[in-house]
């Protein structure tokens, strides 16, 4: 018998989550990741896919500060983790990337176009950004009092309609957070090659207020997002959220260019180790439960459609 | 009433009837009103849903995008259709996917206004036409409105009645034309279906037709002019199909008008260069309908502009767009 | 030889031919060698002229443009075909119009490479073929290479030869096929001249021709397979018209084909929906030189992508693109 | 007979120039901008053309600072400034405008799109800072030590490609000044209402330095830009000039929305008045030979072309 209750869900979490519950949905984002790649590794899957490992606490810190209900989030091409950390949904996200039609998006979208409640995502760099403005402005005008988090990494800093979202977004008071995920890479192009000054600056002269941290501590890192969200809210204005932690994976599926000891390097600060050290050994038990969920989730996606 | 008052004032009527109608383009407020005055007066009778914004035509796309997919029914300005291309990858890879990316979860009810087009002495990269470029993308609709439509009525069946993003080209000098509620000798007759909603205005002469001009926008006037020289001095009695829209094809229009006789020529006017344009798809679309119904052959023949940039100076400006002359010529040149 | 081979080996050449070559894009140093590996061990062998750049399409194309300006051979990478409407505007607006409204005064030898094209479950961003909307620009030459022509020949080409912006459409299933020296049983003609100069192949079969078939890049495998079963199957004698040059329209190419034998049938394959594509062009074309030189009628059939996003699924994928049989099919409605 | 030497030329002015000089260019732009838009209320032309009146002062500092020789321009649709202080052209521009053969771009350039020698320019906003970008790569490879000068209203920092152009020009280190003429408007929007932040900001996070001047004061101006230019060129890097100068006349030909006390003030400040009160008498002189240049250049243009 299965150690889930069969929904195929990682359970979200929010503000007042434990430790323990937050390790659960990163490490089973993780989990998940590792298992796509392996069935990337076995030809089950094709195209292309691009795995959050090592950025997976930012995923769960920012969207444990989120309002579930009536925020929204504009993800990119890396937002497996931005959506299971939004909605939980293992096999709706891995019966999409395997195609099948009861994917999230019916095998339409795959891993880069994932749409389900308010979220939303495109493969496209920064293009999603300013959409997100858009969202930001609709949730305004309708008084709802959501927050819209737009995910983007540091090399999307490239692509000029960014600017033109920032602008617009603080030009017009908008609620919206500008979560930026600076992993120091861009494919294969480190920061120091594609980026002049520095990310924080460009955000301020937008008159963005910046909370940045480190995307290894948890607690740091929901904290900063926790009052960047709260202030977006209740100042309606945009604030920028920048979480450095590097990208311990493959670009896509086994196109990783750096060398072994920067690797290294980076593995040695893997955030979720950080984060299983602090939870101790309760962390074995909900692995295993990971492990159970996501072998399920598999052999689920596995059988025919019905 | 000018195609212009129709355009302000089926935009003024859409704002009114529905909250979430939100006009977004540059200098579009009051007094100006926008560079070609099509959202004059907008801002003053809405001032919470007319928003002027920056020199941005993809963040404003974006954010518009964004709306529509939040229940919002945004119309955008983008100044002069020339810089559609500063939107386009909005367009392509952002309004027009998202509905069927995101299978069919969500709708982006987005109308984008490009005023087009030449012969005002605005130079290389304020003159063009690049509709062309636009034609042919899932998930996007290309329309046109004339003089012979109801534009305001257009405006408002892009905004309320298709759910997709809507490119909406509007012709510059089409703005001052009066609108035409007959057209003599020509019996009107209007195609719409649910395929293709937007109207063809289908022009059929007095007796057998000679040949049919396949026109849309800012040429449907130099159309009305080359039939009416060709009928007082050549005899030759053509037919207009003015077609509204661009894209998808109306083809089930085209297949109407060809099962009433397939006519002995069909010129295919438009004014940006005719290389790979609007009327290229015309002519092969037509050429499918023929085959199916097995009806005689048909001589074609494009008429656009010169294969060049389009100079500021009127003179060599005029020598570039086509004329009434191109087209009376091409339609001879089929006899 | 695979078409990827010869594209880097072409690049390579051009690079040790002319100090004025730079090869400009995102991730094309090495190890990576850019996404699809046709600049793989150019930065090595070059480092001062191969430049890495951020994800700024749009700049890259506007840095490239202003090199060319002052004298440089700019190559810029296009990482996919899918972001060519983000330098949309670079191309259009700035590229390919400096030359004429500077009064030919300028000139801006730029290449755009562009790997385009789906079949590898990349999805609705990632897999489309773009070019149809970059067709008939003034100013800008839009070329293919293919398996039966040297890619690297013609990557040269592109880069001496011409002296305006070349927006060079790589296919990327196309990137691992073996160069064709040979193609039995067809005779290989290669048709070249001053107002084409990029090559289109025709394929010319043994005996009487039936049809003609007409592809450019990643469908041109799919026109053989097509032509063979047809061959096999129906005994169907159909040739090839493989272009090369897809904008400006090599009509002196068709010109030559067609004088030589007007076909019953014309089947225009491409992998974007045909809707407003290069193969409404192609049989405008045609019509023209069929009427001009008095031919007898064609059937004209279009292939082309489903109107629809592409969806990430294989199998959607392969139900939305075009196939061999829908070529096969295509050809057999038409008799 | 004629004042000048039937070159029907502005005298170019380099950093060695006296004011009166000085003068002279800025006071020739502004009588060629008049007459401008006296052609256009008579509709001897037509199109559209933004004449510059206000910001000569600018456009005749910042190119006296360049070395006119082997420095490159490239500059937008309010260009007959720059382009009179570069070459001083007046009956090429003049005749272009009319659509002339004998323009300096056969009359297919029309007023936005200008070249002459090292000149370009380009009436779609912000693009052509990105092809600007590229010419200083182009000569800073040839090692012809040249800088270029990018101009750009304040308006057009709504455009996503500026950016990206100063990301590649910083972090390639490439010699070009960006020019931004910061008249307070755009058309008919005023800056706050489309400017998030401050351009100066926007600029220094992407590592370029500024310079903010006075487009009222000559010699402040000058001494910036001379400043910026030389170390742009000394250092190879990009810096960035930030000129305040009001436009006083319309957008385009008589579209101006602004009321009549913004109006007032604005032309209270006008610079070329302070300039002229720093030389005194000899300014009447100066304008009276202006005034035969423009009309013997009207004359000609007027004329049949050859
Ligand atoms: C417009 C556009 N250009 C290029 C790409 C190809 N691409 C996909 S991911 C990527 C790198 C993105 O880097 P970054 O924004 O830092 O995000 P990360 O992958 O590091 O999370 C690139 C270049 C793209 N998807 N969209
Ligand atoms: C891409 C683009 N969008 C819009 C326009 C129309 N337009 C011409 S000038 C202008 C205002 C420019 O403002 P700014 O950059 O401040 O320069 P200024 O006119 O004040 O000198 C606009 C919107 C354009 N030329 N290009
Ligand atoms: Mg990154
Ligand atoms: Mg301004």
């Amino acid at each position: 018998m299965s150690a889930h209750d069969g929904s195929m869900r990682l359970a979200v979490t929010d503000r007042a989550s434990s430790r323990a519950d937050h390790y659960r949905l990163a490490s089973g984002i993780r989990a998940f990741e590792r298992m796509l790649l392996d069935q990337f590794a076995t030809g089950r899957i094709g195209g292309t896919t691009h795995t959050c490992i090592g950025q997976e606490v930012t995923a769960v810190a920012v969207t444990a500060a989120l309002e579930r209900e009536r925020d929204c989030v504009f993800s990119n091409h890396r937002g497996h983790g931005h959506f299971l950390a939004y909605c939980g949904e293992i096999f709706g996200l891995l019966a999409e990337i395997f195609g099948r039609s009861d994917g999230v998006c019916g095998g339409r979208g795959g891993s880069q176009h994932l749409h389900r409640r308010n979220f939303y995502s495109n493969g496209v760099q920064g293009g999603s950004v300013g959409n997100a403005v858009g969202v930001a402005l609709a949730e305004k005008r309708k008084r709802s009092g959501a927050v819209t988090c737009a995910w983007l990494g540091d090399g999307t800093f490239g692509e000029g309609v960014v600017y033109e979202a920032m602008n617009i977004a603080s030009l017009w008071r908008l609620p919206i957070v500008f979560t930026i995920e600076a992993n120091g890479i861009a494919q294969t192009t480190p920061t120091g090659m594609q980026l002049a000054g520095s990310i924080a600056a460009r955000c301020r002269a937008f008159d963005i207020p910046v909370e940045e941290v480190s995307g290894r501590d948890l607690a740091e890192a929901l904290a900063a997002a926790a009052h960047a969200i709260d202030a977006t809210r209740s100042e309606t204005r945009p604030h920028a959220i920048i979480s450095h932690a590097a990208r311990l994976g493959p670009h896509s599926k086994g196109d990783d260019t750096r060398d072994a000891a920067q690797l290294e390097v980076a593995w040695a600060h893997d955030p979720l180790v950080m984060l299983r050290g602090q939870i101790g050994r309760a962390a074995d038990a909900i692995d295993r439960d990971i492990a159970v969920l996501m072998q399920d989730a598999l052999a689920r996606a596995s059988e025919a459609t019905a | 009433m000018t195609v212009l008052a129709s355009l302000n004032s089926g935009l003024r009527a859409a704002l009114a009837a529905d909250g979430h109608v939100i006009v977004i383009g540059e200098d579009v407020l009051d007094p100006y009103g926008g560079a070609f005055k099509v959202t004059r007066g907008l801002a003053t009778a809405f001032p919470d849903r007319v928003l002027t914004t920056p020199i941005s035509e993809a963040g404003i796309v974006a954010t518009a995008t964004g709306l529509a997919l939040r229940g919002f029914r945004p119309v955008v300005e983008i100044m002069f259709g020339d810089f559609l291309f500063l939107a386009g990858d909005q367009i392509v890879n952002h309004a027009a996917k998202y509905r069927a990316m995101f299978n069919e979860q969500v709708r982006v009810p987005l109308v984008i206004r490009a005023p087009s087009g030449g012969r005002r002495g605005y130079g290389p990269t304020h003159s063009q036409s690049l509709e062309k470029h636009f034609l042919g993308v899932p998930g996007l609709w290309v329309v046109a409105p004339h003089s012979l439509g109801d534009p305001g009525a257009l405006l408002r069946q892009a905004i309320f009645d298709v759910d997709d993003p809507v490119l909406f080209i509007e012709n510059k000098i089409g703005y001052g034309e009066a609108l035409l509620r007959e057209a003599p000798p020509y019996e009107i007759v209007t195609l719409a279906d649910h395929a293709a909603p937007f109207p063809t205005i289908w022009l059929r002469p007095p007796g057998p037709c000679d040949g049919l001009l396949a026109c849309y926008g800012g040429s449907v006037r130099f159309a009305l002019d080359a039939a009416a020289v060709l009928r007082e001095r050549e005899q030759l009695n053509l037919g207009l199909v003015v077609v509204t829209q661009l894209s998808p094809t109306p083809a089930s229009h085209l297949e109407a008008i060809l099962r009433n006789g397939a006519p002995a020529a069909v010129v295919a006017i438009e004014e940006a260069p005719a290389e790979a344009g609007w009327g290229a798809e015309i002519i092969a679309s037509i050429e499918q309908i023929r085959d199916t119904h097995r009806l005689g052959a048909i001589a074609y023949r494009r008429v656009g502009a010169n294969a060049a940039v389009i100079p500021s100076a009127r003179t060599l400006e005029d020598a570039v767009l086509p004329r009434t002359e191109d087209i009376v010529a091409a339609v001879l040149d089929c006899f």
